[in-house]
């Protein structure tokens, strides 16, 4: 925090525009990005930003020798000419010539982005109010993707970290050299992905499947955000994506397969509540402090209390159903794709012993993995 | 006055317009729709009901991924029994989703279908589906979901995949304020 | 010279605002012996003509690009 | 009824000044009481949404959470835009056309003063309930001034409604404001001041209006089919019942864009009658900027969807509307080229309105160019929502249309007032001014390109340096503004007397009526001055 200040006081306002290339963490410019596109889209940035400084040039020079020669004080007797179809014509064919040649890359350019070619890897991404939630598509993997910034950083309570706020507990991994497509949809109101490394932006919107593709040509760590306003945390909901080899990527689907079942075997151990409030606590900041806020008082009119509300300090049944399955017709969505049992448990334990809510009794694990489960579990039987 | 009555009858052209231009803005709906059949905007479906299969072109081929989405806190479990379908234009492929209410209380759902690339949704011939149907399922239940298609041989060279997808919404707050409605109209 | 501007004057016109460049004289013409509604029934002709001209310009940019 | 009746009356037989009190205000129909009354609603206006852009320029000032709420933040970028655009400009514009055009081409009045009256006072009630949602449980509108559907039905705060009835009233107002506008125009001019004769300013704003009473009732629609939408089960934009959030943008943008049009093209003819005026020459090309304007006007109808360039657009529409929005540059150039004509080889003097109207061409040139970039759809997939949008859309309208009301301002304020401006004031609140906007403005190209997405709350590290030069240049521009409200009111109370003429080369009706205008003009057709006829 004081480091940003000092340097900001140290380059100066006036100089700031010029110092920036001295800066290598300052960028003024757009990313040339990792995938051949991106470096597409950011030759044609750049070829039509210096034929805008060109034109510019002309134009306020023009203007600006005018008003250094024809001012009144330097004498100068106005001369009244104020028609010249011939000049007028010239004029605008010359623009008009300008904007041919800078569409005809920008068409080029476009066609290369729609390249449907079969893809080898299809990713679903969906976007939530306010998380991303990835599904690789024929590899039975899901997971969501949450902000991992802590609350005290935003508050300034704790110092803001190298990556703040374009930080998230699990990484979008993807194989370099492999065409991707991505499927993106919404579940409530309308998102846009976006990577600036990819040059990928597109809506995810409610109810309507939408197409991107990518191919990424180096390993390593690209961070973008949401970029269409989508309710109070819209700023909160950033992508990190993590190109790694295609060998990599291998091991890493089939490291996170086990992971995912480990957890599941998780829920069936027995938790004590102290495990569950501290788990509780944790899940409880990421996945729901946004609207019932951290102290459990929510915003009138909004969003409800759950400090002493009827759900966290009633029948147990009713507060495990509107958490896994929502309410119809509000923000509260279904949680029970979202976490794992436990994680579950643990939150509802966490809501019904906090800030004075004592209820002193445990939802345990098991009891949940059983509800989430009931399809399976009859097929099983 | 000359001038007022011209005045009063330029006000009424440009109320008319007004009124005209209001109507215009209801009226972009219906012809927003006609424009998305007829571009292929935004992948709605438009081609449903019996068709006339003509023998598959064995040519070509094309992936069709079926994708299930949840809207908006929707708890069923819902998604394609297959989630790859190859196929050939012409071809009739029959598939299906499922769906299980693990609630404990009555729902009702709808799908919605879209298609992507949007422009690939015209030459998606349904021949029946479960698209904007009322489904509803009491707590626990579950059911199939047939879904018949073909894709028409017509479809541009350079689509050889694409995407249907059934996004599922939960209707039942607006189905039983609907229902509680009627069953007081009809005391 | 009549002072009522012909069908192909009018088209020319209309043609010319929409190039943005219109000279002195035209626009006398115009404005003298026209009528406001044959230029705007024009206008609206010219942009429908337009938007198929840039239809046209898809297309073809289109089938250059092999999409 | 009765007693506006009589004013009417009184106003008719044109012999008498204006009523004592805040009946005067209440009741008037004269143009000029409606048009200091549209002006002092859009500076008070000004002001609110300035405010509101403080605020949002406070949070912003460092990373991290500091001073509202992220729900807050979005309440007050989203009252900001809709105070700004249907508050502020919209409001100034329509204040001096009441003033200027009758006095331009000669007419005693607005041709229908008394739905004059109506349309100005809708607008306190508009804005009265807009912003009393902002003390209504779960908040004002929150959903950015484009309200996004499903953002702003489903998922809006109940005050969407109150929003709603607001956006009406707004449209009401500028609908009849625009047939008023329209009626005087074409049925009250002097005779010999044929059309090819008329102001620019008259011009624009002719063309303007049209554009309103085309598009400001499809607003009206959209946000019906909201209203409906959310109170009476209808499904326009509700995916669910099968329509199509899509949709509503579409719609939107059908109005939104001919909407930035409205909101320039006056601006375009204030600056067209003040070049001429300080540069001591006709204005160059009058005839294409009549016809280029003309152009601009009805190209704008069909360029909509490049705001919606990332939605998912098939190819083809993609290329249609980069094809179409690249085209539209060309009217707009041959504008900007036709004023520094005009200033070539002109007798140029700089006092305060000038000042503006050049800082106007240049800085209005610079938005113009980055709009050129957005227009490139492939390239717009990296700008769209970024800050990079922001800045192009400030740059057109603060520089643009804002620094032509002030110039506009600042060329009349003699005629209005009977006073001579303190031009040492003047040139202090410009030079603030326009420092304080580019250092506001320009950096946020920078942030924009470095990827901060538009509209949020808080930010990474690295947008950190940028953002506090905007905001420190938020907050010159903002105070600078009190410069301005200071040398308006001083104009009001006094100065050097004003001549008729004011401004030494200035042509036109309005200069030959004594300064201040009298409160009746005109009661006799004028006969036109010699450089007109």
């Amino acid at each position: 925090m004081v480091r940003i200040t000092t340097i900001t006081i140290g380059s100066g306002l006036g100089l700031a525009l010029f110092a920036a290339s001295a800066q290598a963490e300052w960028t003024v410019n757009l990313t040339p990005g990792v995938t051949d596109v991106s470096r597409s889209v950011f030759d044609l940035h750049m070829t039509i930003f210096w034929i805008c400084v060109a034109i510019a040039l002309v134009v306020f020079g023009v203007m600006f020798w005018s008003i250094f020669h024809h001012r009144k004080s330097r004498g100068a007797e106005a001369h009244n000419f104020h028609e010249n179809t011939v000049v007028e014509v010239i004029w605008t064919i010359i623009p008009l010539l300008i904007l041919v040649g800078m569409a005809v890359p920008a068409t080029a350019t476009l066609v290369k982005m729609y390249d449907s070619s079969e893809a080898e890897l299809d990713v679903q991404i969906t976007g939530f109010q306010w998380k991303w939630r990835y599904d690789y598509l024929d590899h039975n993997l899901d997971f969501f993707s949450n902000l991992s910034t802590p609350r005290e950083q935003i508050s300034n309570e704790a110092d803001k970290q190298e990556h703040y706020l374009l930080e998230v507990d699990r990484h979008l991994v993807l194989p370099v050299d492999t065409k991707i497509r991505f499927l993106l949809t919404s579940n409530d109101v309308i998102h846009s992905w976006w990577v600036p490394a990819l040059a990928v932006k597109k809506d995810a919107i409610p109810g309507f499947i939408n197409e991107a593709w990518t191919v990424i040509d180096e390993p390593g760590i690209y961070r973008g955000q949401c970029a269409e306003l989508c309710g109070q945390d819209h700023g909160f909901m950033p992508i990190v994506i993590e190109a790694v080899s295609r060998d990599d990527f291998q091991q890493w689907l089939a490291d996170a397969r086990a992971d995912k079942q480990r957890v599941t075997a998780a829920a069936e151990r027995t938790w004590t509540l102290d495990e569950l409030m501290q788990q509780g606590e944790q899940v409880y900041l990421r996945a729901c402090a946004a609207c019932h806020l951290p102290t459990g008082e929510g915003v009138p009119g909004a969003f409800p209390a759950l400090k002493g509300s009827a759900i966290a300090t009633g029948e147990v049944a009713a507060h495990i159903d509107i958490v896994l399955n929502g309410k119809s017709g509000t923000a509260m969505q279904a949680f029970r794709d979202q976490l794992s049992a436990s994680e579950l448990a643990a939150v509802i334990t966490y809501e019904r012993n906090a800030w004075g809510n004592s209820l002193g009794e445990a939802v345990s694990p098991a009891q949940i993995s059983r509800l989430l489960e009931p399809t399976t579990g009859e097929a099983e039987q | 006055m000359n001038v007022q009555a011209d005045n009063r009858r330029l006000v009424r052209r440009l109320v008319f317009s007004c009124v005209l231009m209001f109507g215009f803005g209801f009226a972009l709906v219906p012809l927003y729709d006609v424009f998305c059949e007829v571009t292929g905007l935004n992948g709605k479906i438009t081609n449903t009901g019996p068709v006339a299969v003509e023998g598959p072109d064995l040519s070509r081929q094309v992936r069709v991924r079926l994708l299930a989405v949840h809207n908006e806190g929707m708890p069923w479990e819902f998604g394609p029994v297959d989630g790859l379908i190859e196929t050939h234009p012409g071809e009739m492929k029959q598939t299906a989703f499922h769906a299980t209410n693990p609630t404990g209380r009555r729902m009702v759902a709808q799908a919605i279908p879209s298609v992507a690339p949007a422009e690939a949704a015209e030459y998606l011939h349904k021949v029946n589906c479960f698209c904007f149907e009322q489904q509803t399922l009491l707590a626990g239940e579950s059911v199939q979901m047939p879904l018949l298609f073909v894709i028409d041989k017509k479809l541009p060279e350079h689509i050889r995949s694409l995407t249907l997808s059934y996004t599922l919404f939960d209707i039942s707050p607006e189905v039983s304020v609907a229902e509680s409605s009627e069953k007081e109209q009809s005391l | 010279m009549s002072d009522k501007p012909t069908l192909w004057q009018t088209l020319l016109s209309v043609l010319s605002s929409f190039f943005g460049v219109q000279s002195e004289r035209n626009r006398e013409r115009d404005f003298h012996g026209g009528h406001p509604v044959h230029y705007i029934l024009t206008g609206l002709l010219m942009a429908a003509l337009f938007v198929i001209a840039v239809i046209l310009l898809v297309r073809w940019a289109l089938s250059l690009a092999g999409a | 009824m009765n007693t506006l009746d009589t004013t009417l009356h009184a106003g008719e037989h044109g012999h008498h000044g204006p009523a004592k009190g805040i009946g005067r205000w209440l009741f008037t129909t004269n143009h000029k009481d409606i048009g200091t009354l549209y002006l002092w609603f859009s500076l008070l206006m000004f002001f609110t949404g300035g405010c509101m852009a403080l605020m949002i320029r406070a949070e912003l000032f460092q990373p991290g959470l500091q001073l509202v709420e992220p729900g807050f933040f979005n309440q007050m970028t989203t009252m900001h835009g809709l105070i700004m655009v249907f508050g502020a400009v919209m409001p100034a514009f329509v204040g001096l056309a009441n003033w200027m055009v009758p006095m331009m081409i000669g007419a005693p009045d607005m041709a229908l003063p008394r739905m004059n009256n109506w349309s100005f006072w809708i607008l306190p009630f508009a804005f009265a309930m807009m912003i009393s949602t902002l003390f209504m449980d779960g908040g004002a509108p929150n959903f950015g001034w484009t309200f996004y559907a499903p953002l702003s039905t489903t998922y809006a705060p109940p005050s969407v409604t109150y929003f709603i009835f607001a956006i009406h009233m707004m449209g009401i107002s500028s609908i009849m404001g625009a047939i008023n506008i329209i009626a005087t125009i074409l049925n009250l001019r002097v005779p010999g001041m044929t059309m090819m004769k008329l102001p620019l300013f008259c011009w624009t704003w002719l063309i303007t209006a049209f554009l309103l009473i085309a598009v400001m009732p499809v607003l009206a629609g959209v946000v019906t089919m909201m209203l409906m939408d959310i109170h009476f089960g209808t499904s326009f934009f509700n995916a669910a019942g099968g329509g199509d959030p899509v949709l509503f943008q579409h719609v939107f943008w059908f109005f939104g864009h001919p909407e930035v049009y409205i909101m320039i093209l006056p601006a375009f003819g204030i600056i067209s009658q003040i070049i001429p005026t300080f540069a001591r020459k006709r204005l160059f090309g009058y005839a294409s900027m009549v016809y280029a304007t003309a152009s601009i006007a009805i190209l704008s109808f069909l360029v909509w969807a490049h705001h919606m360039f990332t939605v998912g657009i098939p190819l083809a529409g993609e290329l249609f509307f980069m094809f179409a929005t690249m085209l539209i540059a060309v009217p707009t150039g041959v504008k900007v080229f036709n004023w520094v004509a005009t200033m070539f080889r002109g007798s140029m003097t700089f006092e305060t309105p000038m000042l503006f109207a050049l800082a106007f061409v240049v800085l209005f040139t610079i938005g113009g160019f980055s709009g050129l970039m957005l227009a490139i759809a492939p390239v717009d997939f990296q700008y769209h929502d970024t800050y990079f949008v922001v800045a192009h859309f400030h740059y057109v309208l603060v520089p643009g249309a804002v620094f032509a009301i002030m110039a506009g301002a600042y060329y009349w304020l003699p005629k209005w007032t009977g006073h001579m401006l303190d031009e040492r004031m003047g040139k202090l609140h410009f030079w603030l001014s326009f420092i304080g906007v580019n250092i506001t403005f320009f950096p946020m190209h920078f942030i924009g390109l470095a990827g901060m997405p538009r509209r949020i709350p808080d930010y990474a590290l690295q947008f950190a340096d940028f953002n506090m030069v905007a905001s420190i240049g938020a907050f010159i521009f903002g105070l600078s503004q009190l410069v301005f409200l200071w040398n308006v009111i001083a104009c009001v109370r006094g100065g050097e007397k004003a001549a008729a003429r004011s401004w030494e080369g200035a042509e036109g009706l309005e200069w030959e009526v004594p300064s201040p205008a009298p409160y009746h003009t005109f009661a006799t057709p004028p006969k036109l001055p010699e450089s007109q006829r």
